[in-house]
């Protein structure tokens, strides 16, 4: 596959040259690690410090997501791999604020062991750490194992909360509270019509007849759960959906953040369709939606195809989506 | 058999090799179940580690010290799901191996078993779950034996190197448990272990290195 | 090629259902024609109507682009095909507030002609409209007939200009000024590297092979000023900024904007690494970088490459691009 | 030669239907130097029309009448390049038709020629442009020139077929210099213009119409 780049093993460094350029007012790269970025901005005191981060290929995932009201650095790993220790402890200690960090990623392998690693070298700091694991990929493990699962897009609405609540100015106890509940109230499910590839291997992570989906897929090119023939729009968002809300019940009356993820190559009118489809059904079933998300949020490079994510929102998590954000690739009002 | 620090070295730079090589079948493998990139991966690692040995640890001669070196950039050049599994294994090495510029077939028994050990108390993987651990605990297990046989290094490895491969091509008929395949479940089936292979292309070029010199020495 | 939709020809009406449903808080769809979408909020009272629009397939541009500081109202066409001129004499008649309203779109045939007659149509009704046509795209014809060029990305900071002067609370005279000067002061080239494909047809716009680009190509698959094999993204955006300065000479001092925009496919990665190379070259001309775009804001549905775009700014065009914007999908603080 | 309104509504919807076999292969010729739905575009406004012809027109008796509704009910539905162009010529040749139930040769003449003009007012393209008009002017010359000659609308317009069918062909040895397909310069050589193309199906579906109920009332 075509790739507008130049030597393959640079990437992510040329990428965050690029972007660290271009977004100076919002980020800085930490002179201790290249791999390092924090905001640019003076935050209040005393503010949580909330770290976000994981493999590259998935902006705005999570660079994009630096800024007031989100945020306040992440640690950058290669194409779809987990940033190891450094960088994450650099960046752990850069946006302390003597109140702590909370650490917030898919829940990877990977990540799990490197975050837990620079969170114990963080603590021989004297930097206290928590972390919450973003689990809201229904196709990635049975609700029985429900821990198991993996994050998707559906960790925007997980780091937004956390980013939302350290900037009011709650505990680091409070703020570890509101990213579970958003992430326990949060469900993703995806479907795939078109690979990606890694840079330098350039080749396709699956390959799909001209007329396959593949449901479930994981957002690193990880083949899904099922692949089947590809379905009209309305169909597809009625199988993701009726996943998602077998897996989490909604009642009428009940209200809804939404999110139509693009995966990299969809086009936003792809997604508007399916979004359109997303409304219908909830307006049927008596389900509020309270914001909508629609576009790219999180994506694996050049992949085809969207997920849909809800998240149940009470009063708080409600206040939380609303909050504003100033970020290089998203801003709320 | 007597290994001096270079000679050690050397066969770092073996393995390094051979992952080189194969790093398009690995991540081939990978491709299949899970996000591709395990042949880049443990390319870029193993790069930075050979990049190491000829600056930084060319005249270093504390085998210890050289597995810590190798421990933390292997790390820091991939983090994913190898780097921490990886730099715990060479940590645990490296202990044994503190302060030591030649090794003998005790040290290096002992090299062997508790950075294979290492694998599992990080990755917290069981035999079965389809990962690195089926290559590398069987393999732990034949030097285990062998070292309380009192078989010499040599023999031993070759033993663990047997089993190690076996237990690579067991994971072909495993149902993932652990890492991003898990997400397959009946789908991963069929499908060789990326990581599980790897670790036996390191044990093997590390074998391959211990033999080549064998070779020589009997010349 | 794939796409998640359900019958091609209501693509468009079910984008627009699902994009009025997701943004309501923003947009609303008129009785009188549901291809006319208009901002949903109070403006100032005497504020001059700002209209940009086009073919759908674009997004976000143009609907994306409806909000505070930016456009007033969109009129909506099929997919790569200029609206009638009813739903733009709707939207006109639906934002002018007495003060007249502003044409901006992209200079093409269709686009042309329909908005001419919309504007003739408003006339009738004593609405007074102007017209500024978006020229921006070097490669669709020589310097010497500059008035020949299409609209492409470059669109986006006459857009955005406009929209800012008439949110300032400029005259319609003065509004067209500045949208004329905008457009004066901007350039863009882009590179394709794979088609796209309309709904109807799912037939790529274009062949490509496996290691060939296309430079100059339109915004609809049209196929570009030339063919050659894919190069490192460095020379690539040394090729494309080559041909926009030598277009549009720069000095030493002068500042600028600078967009690098998605075609549709293209990673957040790649594009990152295409502006960086942008500002290496600028800064070794000592050419300031102003502000910086990067990311979609052009789109050819799943089209795969990239454009550049330049504006020179004087004081007056850096205020317009400073001013705030609050939109669908594009918010600036 | 008389043709009823419900005769002249048939003729168009024979257009319509030849511009939907046709779809495909228009789109193909606007993929090679335009956006690539020129075939798209037609056929959603000729079924538009198609669409009005059986419900609000289905009792109409007025060509004038009709072809006004037929303007602007294609234009709405398409808008594009074609959209003002076709309407244009739909609005001039409405003219000529104003409260004419039944149409001459006479009639049929100046239908054509006003519509045929009516592009041209519309989209100022030359002769030589690589437009629909290098089909349509030739064959609006052809038509005047047998109408001053006194010929039969049908000869008339089958000489107005042959030499819009020439117009057609000889797009494909211009450079363009009107539309989307301007961009390409040279790389426009070669392929003919699809909106000249289409304008050939709808001239020579007409004819076809034509012929086909001369065949009927000859029999
Ligand atoms: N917990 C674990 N314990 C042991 N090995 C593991 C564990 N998790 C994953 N692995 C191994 O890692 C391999 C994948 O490595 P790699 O592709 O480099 O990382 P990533 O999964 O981050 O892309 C798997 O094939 C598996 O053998
Ligand atoms: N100014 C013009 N005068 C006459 N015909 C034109 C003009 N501009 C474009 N055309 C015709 O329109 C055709 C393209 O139509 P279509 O593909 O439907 O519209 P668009 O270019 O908006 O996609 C061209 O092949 C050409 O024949
Ligand atoms: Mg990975
Ligand atoms: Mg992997
Ligand atoms: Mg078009
Ligand atoms: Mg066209």
């Amino acid at each position: 596959m075509k790739k507008l780049i130049n030597n393959p093993e640079l990437v992510v460094d040329e990428m965050l040259e690029g972007f660290v350029k271009a977004h100076s007012q919002y980020v800085r790269q930490l002179p201790e690690n290249k791999r390092s970025i924090v905001i640019n901005r003076e935050t209040r005191p005393g503010k949580v410090g909330v770290v976000i981060g994981g493999g590259s290929g998935h902006k705005p995932a999570f660079i994009g997501y630096i800024g007031e009201g989100l945020a306040d650095g992440v640690p950058v790993g290669n194409i779809f791999a987990s940033p190891p220790p450094d960088p994450i402890l650099e960046v752990t200690k850069a946006v302390d604020k003597g109140t702590g960090v909370i650490y917030l990623y898919g829940n990877y392998a990977g990540d799990c062991m490197n975050f837990d690693m620079a969170a114990e070298l963080a603590e021989l700091e004297n930097i206290r750490v928590e972390t919450v694991r973003v689990t809201d990929d229904v196709a990635s493990a049975p609700n029985s194992e429900i821990e198991k699962r993996r994050g998707i897009a559906g960790g925007f609405f997980v780091y937004k909360a956390a980013g939302a609540a350290a900037a009011m100015g709650h505990s680091l106890d409070e703020v570890v509270r509101l990213a579970k509940k958003a992430n326990d109230n949060t469900r993703t499910m995806g479907v795939a019509l078109t690979p990606c590839s890694i840079p330098q291997t350039r080749k396709p992570s699956f390959e799909l007849g001209e007329n396959e989906m593949e449901i479930g897929l994981g957002v690193h090119g990880e083949p899904g759960v099922e692949r089947g023939e590809l379905k009209p729009a309305d169909e597809v968002a009625d199988r993701l959906l009726n996943t998602i809300l077998a897996d989490m019940p909604l009642e009428k009356g009940d209200r809804v953040a939404v999110l139509v993820n693009g995966l990299g190559s969809t086009p936003y009118l792809e997604l508007y369709i399916m979004f359109r489809r997303v409304s219908q059904v909830l307006a049927e079933k008596g389900i509020e939606i309270y914001r909508s998300y629609v576009g790219e949020y999180v994506t694996s490079l050049e992949m085809g195809g969207c997920s849909i994510t809800l998240m149940k929102l009470d009063e708080e998590l409600a206040q939380l989506v609303d909050y504003p954000a100033d970020c290089p690739m998203f801003v709320q009002k | 058999m007597l290994i001096k620090a270079d000679s050690f070295k050397q066969a770092l730079k073996d393995i390094a090799n051979k992952i080189e090589v194969e790093k398009e079948y690995l991540s081939e493998l990978d491709r299949a179940i899970g996000d591709g990139d395990h042949g880049v991966t443990m390319s870029i690692g193993w790069k930075a580690v050979v990049e190491k040995l000829n600056t930084d640890l060319k005249e270093e001669e504390d085998c210890g010290e050289i597995c810590k070196v190798v421990a933390k950039t292997f790390l820091n050049a991939v983090g994913s799901s190898v780097g921490p599994l990886y730099a715990t294994a060479f940590l645990r090495g490296s202990k044994v191996l503190q302060g030591k510029t030649e090794l003998n077939d005790e040290d290096l028994y002992k090299f062997w078993i508790s950075a294979g050990k290492g694998i599992q108390e990080r990755g917290k993987a069981e035999v079965g779950d389809k990962t690195m651990w089926d290559t590398i605990s069987p393999a732990v297990q034949a030097l285990e034996q062998s070292y309380e046989q009192g078989e010499d290094f040599l023999t031993g490895f070759r033993k663990a190197v047997a089993s190690g491969e076996e237990g690579m091509k067991s994971t072909k008929d495993m149902i993932s448990k652990k890492g991003r395949s898990s997400r397959l479940g009946e789908r991963s089936l069929g499908n060789q272990d990326p990581g599980a292979t790897s670790a036996y292309f390191i044990l093997s070029a590390f074998l391959q290195y211990l033999e080549n010199t064998q070779l020589k020495h009997n010349v």
